[in-house]
């Protein structure tokens, strides 16, 4: 059964994990390329931090080339869960129904469950292998290439969720494969509900884990900037600032029926019609106003909580959706 | 007469014993000779049209054709370009013998049948004897073949 | 003919056509959303209030996967429209009740393509209107930039032609819809990249500026010393700065057997290291810089690529996709004629 | 035989693939208005012969002419006067009946619309259906419904009633039977049911392993061959002027077909004239097993050398 699952699925499978190879390839050369062209000692030289000098212009133009082409691994880190699980998904039980040998292969003792799930274990496991041997990869290129780790868009290219999502995107094929019985259509529409469903889950990803705020005294905010508070060291400036504004004292949210931004606006006018020192004023309109400033934000520290909590969402849809695929398999009649 | 009327019912339907080893051709000659002989076929009916036979019993046209073409020269039809093939009075073209010479054979055979069942023959035994004797003495067949060319009954 | 050629393919091709509509209405949408942002932050200046930031940062969010999906999108419409065309008949058999009737196979595939390959070209060209509008709206920059000559004008209809014609000749070797597909996103993808980094920068004269801000001169700020030996004049923001270096003086480029850091490297040997030190220090060096720059006979030269030239650009990149499109074209007439079992 | 008379003339056609051939050194010509049954076992080059004339697979040696044109060099002048049903009767599963119908129109210029719709009228096949949903009989029908509204002077019908049920069978011969008797057509067609050919073909040619075994008029063949039915005889002892072509002995009965030109006599035996159907088995038997398709020819292979069939059969020619 298993040669069988091997022998019907080798070529999917081999092209699939040539393709994560190529773009682990294009990861170490990028990341490399970045990392020596961003620690040219040129880039913190005197010459640099001055003015221009003709090296820095050199080291500035071989950093920027560096970050065009980590932009093109970039894209191609985003696209390849999604390609890579259902390109190899979508045909698995589709190709078989197909071209009718599902109905040879139904006929044999072998349970359809365990065809299946064979089936589905060995290219599953395949990719998922081959995904999960790049996620350390992906960590020192994400730290190679200095992308940051939080915001959405590095977030999604870097960490646990590559694999959850490639696992999603293969048994978001293969269901859809079973369902509308055409791998063309079932690959076309299982890329249509993984954008969505991507979108969808990053739109709520910012409170997959209780979000941090910082709460600025005195009415300080963006009318008057406490230094440091965005410096580069700072947890904010590192971390992935979700909501800011001013809120009722004692909140760290604003009032039901309220949004971050509602308050703003009182809280200006009160500040623009007194005219006494910045900081007096903001601390008066902070009491007379009862506001207080609030950066909502996403510590890095909360990455791998984010990571996980995000990759379990991903896996659980997919094993809703192995679910589906057995249900639809089991109750298959022409 | 219907005889011009190329969509009226044809007046006989063959059939085909694919197993009996007889050519395609002669069933049909003969089915229409039978007809002809045993009355329900007369003078000036027409003949089943070669399409009719083809898609009645899926057989080839050519084999048709040349059945019809047998029956024109035996003198027991006539094709009528565009109206099809009719059945013409006997005679006309020669070929069978005189009827009262037919009817003293057909006394002659009957008499022998039934000494043959007295002697302890069944059907079977009638007709294996009846082919070999076919099968040996030559027949002055209106279409000259060979002996060895007549039909041959075959389990 | 032509109804066949549409109504074999009709469920793709209709599929397809809604596909960009959707993706045209979320660009509208999108767009308008990050331009009325864009706005609102240009007019409140220095005293943006978070509420124009947080919109404007949230709509602004979607620019760049809008544009990463505008820069596959002729290519997957393409070999998604042209791998079946040869490929789906063989793999059903069918081909060998089409090539076996009167019509004669060119005609036939010609057809199909020409059906198949105007709705890929449509689609994707139908939204070129839109994408004018769009790359304003949500500030993709200077269009003769890379990735925004990509995405605007007319190429992308050149773009859409040559995937499809690279998936019906992919088809009709490889005969399998699917691995037909698998085989041309890398063709495709480096036939782009090999023309956008290669060779669209010679598809038009190369401009050179020459000259500007002295080279060497100081420019002394309270806070700072910065010395320009590049001078980057803002004439040229808006332009796609190609190259840029010392080259003797009177050519526009390297001489014969050089490369761009020949001059600077020569130009680095001569001044020494930058040093550290105070002002005067500062300036003897801009000095022997200059000394440098003359006695070695070279001057600043910047190479770019105009807004000017974004038609003839465009214009010439079309051209050199659709024509590869044709011969691609008759590679698959050529297959195709040539097909037997 | 000149051209007008000779729809499809061969000579050396063969086709090789890879180390295999499909069809050796095949040469026959097949005169205008017969209805030619192409017999032998799978993989004899049936639908590799039906093809070539179709000229959807290219010759790798020889020569075939169809209508008087070559369908590799003239495939216009060839297409537009034939009708090829495939062995897999393709037709596009997702489209309706009456669809697939203007899928005919448009690829032809002679093309007989009211009669496609009349066979399919006739046959009670609904043209709203979709071609998918239709059972395998009835895709038989629509497939050779496309090639008769053609009207084309030579029909190349692969396989056109396997897999179908006795009464489809019937149908579609009779359809076609019909059609061929009001055009005249030529029929090409190769079938496994020996039995339903025996009246509706009068051209035999019979492949095995690639090659042809047999070609000519089925009357004539018939009227050469003669199945001798009687006591054991001893294998030397043919009648004379009779060649033996394959023999089935047992202990107690010989039953021999013979191959003579003129008249055989052979006393105590039965000697009948073979069906289409003894005539074929009578030929594919003298063929070795395992031979088939080798390209090593196995034309020069005699059986009589052969230990393990020890003399049961003896090759003719």
């Amino acid at each position: 059964m298993t040669w069988f699952a091997w022998r019907t699925q080798r070529l999917q499978v081999l092209v699939a994990i040539g393709a994560v190879a190529v773009i682990a390839v294009m990861l170490v050369i990028t990341g490399e390329a970045y990392r020596s062209a961003a620690s040219s000692p040129l880039l913190t030289s005197p010459s640099c931090s001055t003015g221009l000098s003709l090296n820095c212009a050199n080291a500035f133009s071989r950093l920027g080339q560096a970050n065009r082409w980590v932009g093109y691994a970039h894209g191609l880190v985003l696209a390849f869960p999604a390609l890579v699980g259902v390109l190899v998904g979508a045909p698995i039980v589709a190709s078989e129904m197909a071209h009718g040998t599902n109905r040879l292969a139904w006929a044999q003792s072998v349970s359809r469950t365990r065809w299946l799930a064979v089936k589905l274990l060995l290219s599953g496991l395949a990719i998922a292998v081959a995904v999960g041997a790049i996620v350390p990869l992906l960590a020192w290129w994400a730290g190679a290439s200095q992308i940051s780790r939080l915001y959405p868009g590095d977030f999604d290219v870097t960490g646990t969720v590559v694999l959850g999502y490639t696992l999603f995107a293969f048994m978001l094929g293969a269901a859809l494969g079973a369902v509308i019985q055409r791998v063309g259509w079932a690959i076309a529409a299982a890329l249509g509900v993984f954008v969505g469903a991507r979108l969808w889950v990053e739109s709520f990803r910012a409170h997959l884990v209780a979000p941090v705020s910082v709460v600025l005294p005195n009415g300080i905010g963006p009318l008057y900037s406490a230094t440091g508070l965005f410096s580069v060291d700072s947890p904010l400036a590192r971390g992935w600032v979700l909501n800011q504004g001013y809120v009722a004292l004692g909140r760290t949210t604003p009032a039901p029926g309220q949004t971050w931004t509602t308050e703003f606006e009182r809280f200006q006018n009160c500040f623009l019609s007194i005219s006494r020192p910045r900081a007096e004023a903001l601390s008066q309109c902070s009491a007379q106003l009862k506001l207080h400033y609030v950066i909502q934000y996403q510590p890095l520290s909360h990455y791998w909580a984010l990571q996980g909590a995000e990759s379990a969402v991903f896996v659980g849809a997919a094993l809703i959706l192995l679910g589906v695929t057995v249900l639809a398999v089991r109750r298959w009649r022409t | 007469m219907d005889t011009g009327n190329g969509s009226s019912e044809a007046l006989i339907r063959f059939r085909l014993d694919s197993r009996s080893g007889v050519p395609a051709y002669r069933q049909l000659v003969d089915q229409v000779r039978h007809a002809v002989a045993l009355g329900v076929l007369r003078t000036g009916d027409r003949l089943p049209s070669v399409r009719e036979v083809v898609t009645q019993i899926t057989i080839n046209p050519n084999t048709v054709h040349r059945a019809y073409r047998e029956l024109e020269v035996a003198g027991l039809a006539e094709g009528r370009p565009g109206l099809g093939t009719f059945v013409v009075e006997r005679g006309k073209g020669g070929g069978h013998g005189p009827s009262e010479q037919q009817g003293a054979l057909l006394a002659e055979l009957r008499s022998w049948v039934a000494k043959a069942g007295s002697a302890g023959l069944d059907i079977e035994g009638v007709q294996a004897l009846f082919a070999a004797s076919l099968d040996e003495v030559a027949m002055p067949g209106e279409t000259g073949e060979t002996p060895h060319d007549e039909k041959r009954g075959r389990q | 003919m032509t109804w066949l050629a549409w109504r074999g393919q009709r469920a793709q091709l209709v599929a397809i056509v809604a596909a960009v509509a959707v993706f045209a209405g979320w660009l509208a949408l999108s767009g308008t959303a990050d331009q009325s942002a864009w706005l609102a932050v240009s007019h409140c200046g220095q005293h943006c209030s978070p509420l124009a930031l947080n919109r404007l940062s949230s709509a602004d969010y979607w620019t760049s996967p809008n544009r990463l999906v505008l820069t596959f999108l002729p290519g997957v419409i393409g070999l998604v429209l042209g791998a079946p065309i040869v490929a789906r008949e063989i793999e059903a058999g069918t081909n060998r009740f089409a090539w076996t009737q009167t019509i004669g196979r060119t005609h036939w595939l010609v057809t199909k393509l020409l059906v198949a390959g105007i709705v890929a070209a449509g689609a994707v060209g139908a939204l070129d209107p839109l994408l004018a509008w769009w790359t304003g709206a949500v500030r993709n920059g200077p269009r003769i930039l890379p990735m925004v000559f990509s995405v605007t004008g007319f190429v992308d209809v050149g773009y859409a032609l040559f995937a499809f014609m690279l998936g019906a000749l992919l088809g009709s070797v490889i005969r399998r819809t699917g691995w037909a597909i698998v085989a041309g996103v890398p063709l495709f993808v480096a036939a782009r990249a090999w023309v956008q980094f290669s060779l669209r920068a010679h598809l038009a004269p190369v401009a050179t500026f020459a000259g500007g801000l002295p080279a060497g001169s100081m420019i002394v700020t309270p806070s700072s010393v910065s010395i320009a030996y590049a001078p980057e004049p803002s004439a040229l923001m808006n332009d796609w700065q190609l190259n840029q270096g010392y080259v003797p003086v009177g050519l526009h480029g390297p001489a014969a057997g050089q490369t761009w850091s020949t001059g600077w490297n020569a130009l680095n040997r001569c001044t020494g290291p930058f040093p550290n030190g105070n002002l005067q220090v500062l300036e003897q060096y801009q000095r022997r810089t200059q000394h440098c720059i003359a006695s070695l006979k070279l001057h600043y030269v910047q190479q770019y690529q105009p807004p000017s030239h974004y038609w003839r650009i465009q214009t010439a990149e079309t051209a050199l996709f659709v024509g590869a499109a044709l011969v691609l074209l008759g590679l698959t007439v050529f297959v195709v004629r040539r097909w037997r079992t | 035989m000149n051209d007008t008379a000779t729809v499809i003339a061969t000579s050396g056609l063969s086709k090789r693939y890879g180390r295999t051939w499909g069809l050796q050194d095949c040469t026959f010509n097949l005169p205008r208005g017969r209805i030619a049954a192409l017999v032998g076992p799978n993989g004899s080059g049936k639908s590799t012969l039906l093809r070539m004339a179709a000229g959807i697979t290219r010759p790798s040696a020889g020569e075939i002419r169809v209508l008087g044109s070559s369908p590799l060099e003239q495939p216009r002048d060839v297409l537009a006067r034939i009708g090829y049903l495939d062995q897999e009767r393709p037709l596009y599963k997702t489209f309706r009946v009456s669809e697939m119908l203007r899928v005919g129109k448009e690829l032809n210029r002679r093309w007989d619309d009211a009669k496609a719709h009349e066979y399919l009228e006739d046959l009670g096949i609904p043209l709203a259906s979709r071609i998918g949903k239709l059972s395998v009989g009835q895709q038989a029908q629509v497939s050779l419904t496309l090639c008769l509204a053609k009207r084309p002077e030579l029909l190349l019908l692969d396989e056109p009633v396997a897999a179908l049920d006795p009464l489809a069978r019937s149908q579609l011969m009779q359809v076609l039977l019909g059609s061929v008797t009001d055009e005249g057509t030529t029929v090409l067609l190769s079938s496994h049911a020996l039995a339903d050919l025996d009246v509706v073909c009068d051209y035999l040619i019979i492949l095995s392993s690639s090659r042809v075994l047999l070609a000519g008029d089925l009357e004539s063949l018939r009227a050469e061959h003669r199945l001798l039915v009687g006591p054991r005889r001893d294998r030397s002892n043919v009648p004379a002027g009779a060649e033996l072509v394959s023999a089935t002995d047992t202990e107690r009965q010989s039953t021999w077909l013979l191959r003579a030109i003129g008249s055989i006599t052979a006393p105590g035996s039965d000697m009948v004239e073979p069906t289409l159907e003894e005539i074929v088995l009578a030929y594919l038997r003298q063929q070795p097993a395992g031979s088939h398709s080798r390209l090593a020819g196995s034309r020069d292979l005699s059986l009589a050398d052969d230990p393990l069939d020890s003399g049961e059969q003896v090759r003719a020619r």
